[in-house]
Formats: C-alpha cells, structure tokens, sequence
C-alpha cells in the first residue's frame, strides 16, 4: 500500500499539466467552465488535439494507436483534464466500439474502423436502446433480415445521444426470434447516411436537444457490417457494456464539480458568512467530500486490481451508482447554495458569445438547469437499479 | 378537533379542482408560459370571476375567505394544474396590505380579487439567503414622503405587476427585524428599473432596481419601522401556500408515476411488480400523507401564538422540501427515459416542486428555524 | 377543519389527568419513567385500577364494558397516561382477542371470555408465529388434529411476547392441508395448564426475557374452543391484524420519548452549550418533531376516518411504517445524545430497588439497551417490509 | 501509488484471522467477556506470543511494525471476532507513551508488547461530549512531583489497567488545546479510585478518580502544557483502529446476512429473492467498501500534515458511523426475529459496530470536524 505518488507518477501529471496549459484551447474551456454548450465542431478540435499528441485512446493497445497508460496515469489524466475545462471525449468510438471491434472484429473491420476512429472521420452513435427495450435490452424489436450481401433493417431505435452528429451508428439488432431473447440478436455497424433512416431529436427537460430517437425503414446494410457471429451480438453487447464503465465512477468530474461548488459556497454568504462556514451547509457538504475521497481510492482499486487482471464486475456496477449519486449529490447541493437564485433561467445565455450581464452570481444560470439534467446519470447506461440488480445476481447467487 | 372540510371548502375545492382539470392541460400551460408575462390575462379574469382570488382574502377585505383552510386547498389545485398566473405574488403583496394598510390602501384589494390591478412583493435582496429580516434598500425620509434606494432580487411576477410592495430600511444593522418599513410603489414610477427573466419551472420574476424612487407620505404600510411582523405573517400564508401547492404538484406526481408502474413493462411484467419499486413508491405516498398532515397543521395554527404558528409554518415547508426532492427525483428515476423529456408532463412537475424549496427558505433553513422556534416553546 | 380540542375535550383531558393524578401508583410511574423492569404484578395492578374506573376498553361497546370513546378521546387518553408514565396495557386480550371473540365467537364464548379479560382473570397470549411462518404467517405448521371433541395440536409457535405471564393462549392452527395454505387454518384456545405444553424463553439482544418459544406436544384441547369455522381461522386472524393496529403509530409513547429527549438535549453539554442547541443536534431533534407533528395529525385523521366507518388500510400500514420509524429514530437520538456514556450498562439496575449511584447522568443507563430492543418495533406486529407489500398491493392492484 | 500490501503484511493479516477464526467463536467471546475483568488473560498472552500487539509498535519501541497499515489489519480481523482483550486501550496509551515519552518510560512498552503489562487511556470527562482538549482534571506542581485532582469518564479497560495514561491541565481553559499534560500514574497509586462497569456490547470500562493523587516528576509524559499534540496523534491511531474494527464487524454482519437471505425462505422462496432486500444489501455492500477505502487512506495518510491527516482520520471515523448504524440496522431488520435474539451472533456483531460511534467522536462529530479542517486545507 502506497498512497503516494511516485516521482514518475508525479512527473507524469505535470506533464499532463504542462499540455493542457499550452494546447486545450481557452475558447473550449471557457465554455466547459461556464457550463455552455458544446458543439460537434468543439468536440472534434478537441480530440484532434489529443490525437496529434497521441493520447486520445489512454486504453487502447499501442498496437492500434493507444497509449497503455496505467490505472494511476488514466487517473490522473482524467483529473487533470477535468481541472483543466477541457471537453470530455466522447466514449462511443473510443470506449464502446472501439474494444468490440478489437475482440470480435475481423481484420477488415479492425484496418478499416479503428484509425477512423481515432482521426475523426467517423464519429459514432449507439444503436441500443428501444422504446419497448429500455433497461430490459434483450426484449429489442429492430429486425435485420438478410437479403442477399445485406440485411434489411427496420424498427426504431431512442435515447440515441449525440445522434445528430453522428454519421455511424453501431446496432443491436433482432436477426432471430429464436430461443431465449438474448440469442437472436446480432451487431451491425450501419452508415448513417443509408437510405430509409429518419432521426428526430427528443427534447429533455431542461430544454436541450442531446438525444434523438432514429428510425429504419428498410434500411439496407451490407453482411460486411456485421459484427461477430450472425444471432451472438449479445456477447458483444455485454462486453461493451463492461467496457462502457471504465471512467464510469466519473471522478474527474466530481472533483471538479466540488472544487465549483466549494467556489460558490464560499462567495454565497448567509448572515453575513460564506455559506461554506453554516454548520448544515458545511455538514452537507462534509459528508460529499468524504464520499467523494473514498471513492476516488474505491475506483483507483478496482481500476489497478482490473489492469492486473482482476474482471471488473461487482466493483464497475458499484462504481456506476456510487459514482452517479456522487455527481448528483454535488449538483443538488450546488443548486442549493444558490438560495432564490437556482430560479432565474435564461436558456441563451448558454450561448458562446453571450454577453447580457447575468441575473444574480455569474455562476447561477447554468446551476438548477444541470442539476436536473443530471437526473440522467442514474438511469442512462444501465440505470441504478440494474446495477444493483447485477450486483445481487452475483452476491446471492440466486 | 375535526379533520373534515366544511360544505362550503369542500365547493371551492371541487371548483378550483373541475377548472384547472379542464382548461389548464400542460399543453395549454406550456403555451401561457411562454407567452407574453409569462401567463395569461385571459385565464386571471376567469380565476377572478369564479372567485378563486377572492377565496385567498377575507371578507372585511372584499374576499370570500381568506383562511388558513381556503388558501391550502386553492393552492393545492394550482400545484395539480402547475398554474402559472402570478396568485402567490398577489396573496403575498395583497395579504400584506389587507394586514397592515389603511382603509384607503385596503381599497385596492377589490381591483386585486377582480382580476384588474396586479400586485408584487419587492422584498428579498441577493445577499438575505432567506434570512426575512435582511433588508439593505434604504428609505430616507424627504420633504413631501420617502426616497428609496437598492436593489430586490428574484421579485415573483414583478415584471407584469402594477404595483409592487417594497420593503425599505429605516433603522437599524441590515439584518434586524426592527427598522424595516414597506411601501407601495407604481411599478411605473421613476427610477423603478425592471428586468424580466424567465424561471427554470416555466414562471417569471425579475429583478428591479430602486434608484432614487420618490414616494409620498400616503404610500407608507403600517407603521414605518415595524414591517417586520406583517411581513412574517404574510410571508407565512406564502409558504403555506406554497407547500399546499407543491403537496398538489406532488399528488399529481405520485399519480403519473404510479400508472406508469402499472403500464409499462420490463422483462414481461409492469415495472409495478419489482418490490424495490414498489417499496419506494410506498415510501413517496407516505411522505405525502405527512406533508398533507403538516400542511393542514400549518393552516389550522395561524391564529397561534408566534412561535407555535411560526413552528407549523417551517415544519410545513421543511417536509415540503424533503418530500419534494424525494417525490421529484424518485417519480423520474421510475419513469427512466421518459422523465427526462420536456414532452411528458412529469418532469414539468418535478422542477415546480424542486424549485418550491428555493421559495422563502429551504428545507435546512426551515429545519434551523424549526429548531429555534421549538426551543422558545420549550424553554 | 378544526385543529383545536372543544371545550369537552378540554374537560375530558383535566379529567384524565386528574384521574392519573389520584390513581396511577407513584411505584409503577416511577419505574416506568426510569426504563425499569414491570413485572407480572405490576401490569396487573394497573389494569385493575383502569377496569374499576371502567376505563380498561376503550375500543370496546359499552354493552360489553367498553368505553365507546372517539378518536379524539382515545388520543387524549394515550397521551396523558404516556406522559404521566402509567404502564402499557395489554393488547393480547383487550385489541386483539376480544374483538375476534365479538365478530367470530359463539354466545358461550363471549359470555365467559370478555368478562375475564377485563377483570384479569385471563392473561392471553398469541400463538401467530413459528419458526418457519413468520412474515409468511400462513406457511405455519403447528397442526390440530380432530379426535372426538378434542383437537390434539401438535408443533412449535415463537415470539409469544410475555407467555411466561400467560394461562392462555389464542393460537392459529392447521386443520387441514386442502386448498391455499390460508385455507386450512383454524383459530383455536387453549388453556396453557394443558398437558404437553412447554415453554422456553428467548433472551434478546439486550439480555431481556420478554419473548417465547411454545412447544405443543399431544395437547388436546376442547373443540368448544374453536373460534368461527373450522379451516376460518385465516378471517379471524385477518381481522385481528387489523385491529391490532388501533394505535399502532405509537403516538402517546413517541410523544413521552421525545420530551425525555428534549429533557437529556438540554442537559447534556457541548462545548460548554446545551446540546440542544448545537446546530446538527438541533437539527436532528427538529426532523423529527416535524415528522412526529405531522403523524400525529395524520393518526388523527385516519383514526376519525375509522371511526366514521371508513376502514383503515392503507393507513394502518403507513402508521406502522411510520410509527415505528420515528420511535426507532428518537430511541437512535437520545442514544447519540449521550456521548460515550452510551457505553456502560448495569442490567441490574434496571430492577426497582436498585440504589447504586448510576455510572454518568441518571438517565443514561437505559438508552442504548432500548435502542437496541426498539429495533423490534420495524420486526414484530407485521414488518414494515409486509406492511409496505400490503400498501404496494393495494395501491399498483397488481 | 499502489493499493496492493506487502508481503509481511498479508501474512499478519492472515495469522491474525486464523487465530480469530480458530480460537474465537462467539460462545468463546461471551464467556471470555462474562469472565473477571472481562477478557482472558490467557488470550491475552497468546495475542502478545503470535506478534499481534507487538504489530501496533513501532521498532524502535520494540514492535514489529506499528504502521497505520499494520494497524488497521489488525483490528479488522479483531472486529470479526468481536475481541474484547484490551488492544485498544494498550494501542492509544502505549503510542502516546511512545510518542511523548522519555527513553526510560518507553522501556515499559517491552512488557507491554509481551503482554505483562497493561495500559489504559484515561482521558476523556463526562462534560467533553468528544471534545479532544476538554480535561478539567488539574495537575498542581508541589515540592517533588505534581498533586492530581478530577475525574476521567469511560476509561475503556481502566478497571484492569496496571498503569494509566493521564490528561490534565496545567495551564488554561476547560477546552484550550494548550496546558495538558500527560502523566504515568499507576493504578493502584493512593487516591486513584475506579469503579469497573461493563458496557452494552460486551466489554469493560472504568470510572476513575483521582483525589489528590501525588506522582513523582518522572511520571510526566512529554513537556508539560503541550500534552494536545501527542494525544491527537494518538487518538487518531485509536480511531484508526476503531474503523478498521468496525470494517471488520460490518464485514462479518454482511456476510452472515447474504447467507440469511440465502437460505431462509418465505412464500416459498429464499428472502434473497425480494428485490427490496436485495437492493437494501447492495448498499450496505457499498458502504462497506467505501469504508474500506476511508479506512485505507487514514491508514495512508498518517505521516501528511495535519490538516490532511486528521481530515482521512475524521473521514474514516464518520464513515464507520454512518455505514455502521446503516449495516447495524440492516442486518437485523433483514434477519427479522432472529436478528434479535442473544443466542444469535449477528446482533453482538451490530452492538459492537453501533457502539464504535461512541468512542472519539460520533459520525455528526466528525462530519463537523471534516468539514472545519476542509476549510483549513482549502481556504
């Protein structure tokens, strides 16, 4: 047991820090800072950035252009760059696709996808979720019907985040009805652009346009695309899934969101006092700090104990929810030391180049608006109660 | 001691209840909230026809009501409805005046409960954090009346009202209860400056400005220096109201999530069928059994002495934050996906009764008064 | 709508208390007030004070010596003896048997039985649970057998609260294993002097003897003392669940608990200050006056509501559930509020007569032993968990 | 950074949990408890054999480690035996001796770690309520040594202490963290009067007095006046140790719950199949880990500056509080019935872990006390 840094580990942040400094862009971490909003343009320069640099991919084998970074260096990487503002890399490609293809991929598929992947010429979506196969995946309705070199596609799909960007889509799809739900599904890599697919976006409730619902109409895609064997993509489906998780506690995010919330708490003043001083606001915010500790050696545990081998199982679902309560534990207190100014909302202001002066502290717009946008994190990607699911299935054995 | 409504409260609510359920469909809220003031002056003139402004003052002010009892359950079918026209900004500042205004100030309550003159409460500042007694807009006192300077912060509806009830300091330190003297300003006047903003629930409020406002004489409140006391009281039918409204919103909330557990299906049964849920959902329509209780205790004791009417007071708005958040956040989390989008009703709900608690004091400063209040009582 | 008493029941509770004053013997009030030990003779003699003031039944009709008290009434008279510290009352005979009796039994059985449980003659105990039955009471296997016009029962019941006190004991019991396991259940009386009984106590996690084990071994008993049908006893036992929940919520003794709180806050000392004036304290304390505040306006309601013909169900549950959460909560906080004097614990000086000076404050020596009992209140009488089932079926109709 | 222990330690680990496991059931405990003293001397002597107390020590007092790491493997094996011999008190007074003490007062730790010689902390007071520099006992300086007065509260194992840890004030207010000192006293010493009492889980405590009890100059420990630093020091070990035992306790009550919910069955199946309760045990199996990783950064964090040292230590401290009642609570709730009976181990296993958060500050305690050093990490 060492909770220090080595003087490696130690030189590698500052490392880190010195990148950061001389290439995050300051117009990208002034949005990400002031809670703005990102567009597919911002979230390209970004990852151009890191992919010049070589570090796009921190789990990816070398062998395909990734870095192999340790558990303690991804840590430190992701704290980092969250400190820093920088935008968050979308997981899709890189975490999600990006290993499915690596293991069940043919060789084709590997040379074709993988450099794309890193170099931005394809910017991917999930094709999971399903009106009537939410948390119950394995009950999906998509159908693929082969004809030919290529199977037909209809069905619709939803919750698809990010969609309007995308111009690939990896899917789940029904090629059997067979058997148990799980064994007649099968994972197609589908161009965006195909005929008979129609995307409309789903507004959430604080107004934002992030995710969509995509619809196939006799979308034709060639046999070439499918992933795996014909009737196993629940393989690769569950493989993603446990891969989803690296980086799933999200604990760059939650340092970062506390460090914001500490700010705020100490300019708020109550009686006269920064808020941070009032014994129940300092007790709230005391019982999230330590959460928040614990988890962060909670996730670097598991973190070193999978890179050494260990399957990620009970400890990536936990992580998952803990993680998920953690984020929203500091946006529901953050919203709460904003008093009466959590109300005033002025959607524009969430604009880049906005520059009416703000209603109430300079931080308050974006606050009660990303508080319940973040009711998202416990149900998205598995919600809180399949994961405790999981975690009984293996506890009880029952 | 009798724990049911009287023939003629039962009717208001009934009233209330069939007018909100008919015209006021989320589809029709949305609309009036993004219109013009944020609600509409059509949908005010019925509310005021059928009485539902009155039934929020007393007769000896031109009301039909006016109780504790009348104010819980208006409200309570607002919050069903998520009722946007401005009745909590025209309760506070109207209550207030019918509390500590002359017979001539007192005239204007029959404008207020006909629908026609709009009121708004001016009294909270961006550094008071709830504290009621915070107040650093000054009065001075000139010739002919009073000059007010300062600044009121996230002021309900003030940017549609006709007149604002302004809360100004006469004496002493910026947070004692002694010294604090309101007037009734035109929202029109000179040197009221007025920004507008939207709020995160779908309503209004701005932020406004006294720079220099000359009032005369006759536009003082009560006795200059002692606002505090009706400010309480008004404040108080406020948060009553207020957590009758969020108990309404939270029903309605609890109603939606239980039919969504008894519709949708996963893995081949209702979600309803998953004890973890249902065991949650218990735990919701516990909570709003007891908020109900406190709000009907809160409505029953506003005749009490100060520190038992206070204590019911805070003790209604601290279960109304606590089981807000509850109900808020564990009706979307059961609905997963769907609670999230702005097209279904829940959510729209959710934010009302989350943004309730930031509404003259949450759920910790209830509790903190709660406490100070009980140890007056049991010295 | 009105919260205040009317002047009768004003007069009704000077009444109450004035009786209280006279009658309740100052050595019972004293222990009970001192979380000292009641015994057999104790329990009794308090009883035999309330039947002589006619006052023993307050749910009862007058026609069998009941009170027919309203709600109101019967909330005052629970408060008051909760306060002046008179010892609780039985429900064996008087909440639970004898309303089974007036609805189920015959003539003779009410002709003999009533009488004496209001005159003490009958001590009742229950006979519900056994080691294999408990939330699932109908599964039980404690079996009579016909033989003339006797049954023989054979088996094992557990958790008979005070049986050692008994001469009786109310007892479900299997007749038949035809049908839905509620179906083969009969309500049966036995008189515990009968040859083949045997008791054993269970000593709690507090050192306390206060529930049993009862074993039934070749025990006839007389068919005369089936109640209803037999293979009904399952409407009986129904039918006592729900009346044993009149005053469930506790209110009385959570009222009772939290002055004595409020008495050990205010003595106890932080930092020079009382410690009901420390903000987290205070705090805690006010959470849960809050919630008791409103529970008690919500047992009034349904109480009222029951009494106006409405029949309690979901609310009973609820004021189970929430009864025995902030009983168990103030029982949690007086604990915290003795520091490390929550450690030492004479069991003997729970006995009246002890005269040793108490190690700490006078009050401390009970209250984590309590705490710890307490955490029956959740288990026993119906768990909160089948009483939150009970409300999810009810309210889903699933 | 690396989260794995080394060699030697593993293997500490491992002999301390084979001789709880083989040694220590739950009727071996009661008796031991129910016996004089309330533990074993015996068992006592095997501990000091194996090398488990000489593991709480340093090398240069003799130990054989005295690590936080060292530490907190120990005492979460002794928390899964609920071992009632006196660790504790021997760890907080034999680190502050080694701490504070003069080469001369560090030889006794030899006999300590050969268990000979016992040790006991008597530091806290009945009016300190957790406040570490609250001692009213007054050490007065006479011609040859100092004259002690006052009264130390809950001295765990005080009753069969050979020789006693002493705080008291020589200097300053009831609660300044100047003006301690610490003295050696031995137990029997004239005027030294204790009065043993058992404790509800299971273990032993004393009062004791001091009236006019002389000592010579050579029985203070450390500089007089400064004895704060020392003892905060120690402490931290203590609650180091504390939560580690609790870890330990809350491990063995959540294994023996997951075994209940596997086999015990209701309407026809085991309980673990309700996805209430099983969601309820995923929590509790959350906390658990958390804990785990308080408890590994106390451990690792005690060489850092104050601020941060004591900051994991009170974070360690509120976490087996909150996850404690949690788990305490859980475990017997889901055992039902059963749960409460003596003759079961599990409830011995949740008074353990509920009487933890009465030793050195409570979780509210320390959750105040996180959140002020917070402050003074991050001002």
């Amino acid at each position: 047991m060492e909770l220090k840094y080595s003087s490696e580990e130690t030189a590698f942040r500052d490392e880190v820090r010195a990148f950061l400094a001389r290439e995050l862009p300051a117009h990208l971490s002034s949005k990400v800072k002031r809670s703005q909003r990102l567009g597919k343009a911002d979230i390209e320069e970004w990852q151009a950035i890191l992919h010049k640099k070589g570090w796009l991919a921190p789990t990816w084998p070398k062998a395909y252009g990734g870095v192999e970074w340790t558990a303690v260096q991804r840590s430190i990487f992701e704290e980092e760059c969250c400190a820093a503002g920088a935008p968050r890399v979308l997981p899709f490609g890189l975490n999600m696709l990006g290993p499915v293809l690596m293991k069940f991929g043919t060789d084709e598929q590997k040379a074709h996808y993988l450099p794309r992947i890193l170099d931005g010429t394809d910017w991917w979506c999930q094709g999971y979720s399903e009106p009537g196969a939410g948390s119950d995946l394995a009950s999906l309705k998509t159908r693929a019907v082969r004809d030919g070199d290529h199977y037909v596609v209809n069905g619709q799909k939803t919750w698809t985040t990010l969609g309007q960007y995308a111009n690939r889509m990896f899917c789940l799809v029904r090629t059997s009805s067979e058997g148990k739900p799980q064994a007649g599904i099968s994972f197609l890599l589908i161009d965006m652009a195909s005929r008979g697919i129609d995307m409309r976006p789903i507004i959430t409730l604080d107004g934002e346009h992030e995710v969509n619902e995509v619809f196939f109409n006799d979308v034709r895609v060639p046999v070439a695309n499918l992933v795996g064997e014909e009737n196993e993509g629940w393989t690769c489906a569950k493989f993603l899934l446990t891969h989803e998780r690296t980086n799933i506690a999200g604990v760059g995010f939650s340092l970062e969101a506390f460090d914001h919330l500490r700010h705020i708490a100490n300019a708020q003043k109550k009686r006269g006092r920064p808020l941070s001083e009032d014994p129940q606001f300092a007790a709230r915010m005391a019982r999230i700090e330590i959460d928040l500790e614990a988890m962060r050696t909670t996730n670097l545990r598991v973190m070193q104990a999978a890179t050494s081998g260990a399957a990620p199982g009970f400890e990536s679902s936990m992580l998952k929810i803990k993680g998920t309560e953690i984020r929203q534990a500091i946006t529901d207190l953050t919203r709460r030391a904003l008093g009466p100014y959590a109300l005033p909302f002025a959607s524009e202001a969430l604009d880049a180049g906005h520059n009416q002066p703000p209603i109430g502290p300079d931080f308050a717009n974006p606050v009660a608006s990303e508080y319940f946008n973040n009711r998202k994190l416990s149900i998205f990607g598995g919600s809180n109660e399949i994961q405790k699911n999981i975690i009984a299935r293996m506890m009880l054995g029952l | 001691m009798d724990f049911t409504h009287t023939h003629d409260r039962r009717m208001l609510a009934d009233m209330a209840s069939r007018l909100v359920r008919e015209k006021y469909d989320i589809a029709t809220r949305h609309k009036i909230a993004a219109g013009p003031g944020g609600f509409s002056r059509e949908m005010w003139a019925q509310f005021a026809e059928l009485g539902l402004i009155g039934a929020l003052f007393e007769e000896k002010s031109g009301g039909f009501g006016g109780q504790g009892f009348d104010i819980a359950v208006v409200f309570e079918e607002l919050g069903r409805g998520l009722v946007v026209e401005p009745f909590l900004a025209n309760l506070l500042a109207g209550r207030l005046i019918a509390e500590a205004g002359s017979e001539q100030q007192c005239a204007m309550l029959e404008e207020v409960i006909g629908g026609t003159l709009l009121l708004a409460l001016a009294h909270g500042e961006g550094a008071a954090f709830y504290d009621l007694a915070h107040v650093a807009t000054r009065a001075q006192k000139g010739d002919e009346g009073w000059v007010l300077n300062g600044e009121k912060a996230v002021v309900l509806n003030g940017d549609s009202a006709d007149r604002l009830v302004v809360s100004a300091r006469i004496g002493g330190d910026v947070s004692d209860e002694e010294g604090i003297a309101l007037f009734i300003v035109d929202a029109t006047a000179k040197g009221v400056r007025r920004r507008a903003t939207q709020t995160v629930d779908g309503g209004r409020a701005a932020e406004v400005s006294f720079g220099g406002v000359k009032v005369d004489s006759d536009a003082v409140l009560g006795e200059p220096g002692a606002g505090f006391a009706p400010l309480e009281r008004a404040v108080g039918l406020g948060i009553l109201a207020l957590s009758a409204e969020s108990l309404g919103a939270m029903r309605m909330a609890c109603d939606m999530t239980l039919d969504y557990l008894k519709t949708r299906k996963q893995f081949g049964v209702p979600i309803g069928a998953f004890q973890a849920l249902q065991h949650r959902m218990v735990e919701m329509l516990m909570e709003v059994e007891q908020l109900s209780s406190a709000v009907i205790n809160a409505a029953g004791h506003l005749d009490d002495p100060r520190a038992v009417r206070e204590w019911h007071i805070s003790a209604a708005k601290n279960l109304a934050g606590r089981a807000g958040r509850l109900i808020a956040e564990e009706s979307i989390q059961m609905h997963g996906g769907i609670g999230m989008t702005w097209e279904y009703a829940l959510p729209h709900f959710a934010k009302r009764i989350v943004m309730i608690d930031h509404l003259f004091g949450d759920e910790d400063h209830h509790l903190e008064r709660a406490g100070l209040l009980a140890r007056m009582r049991h010295p």
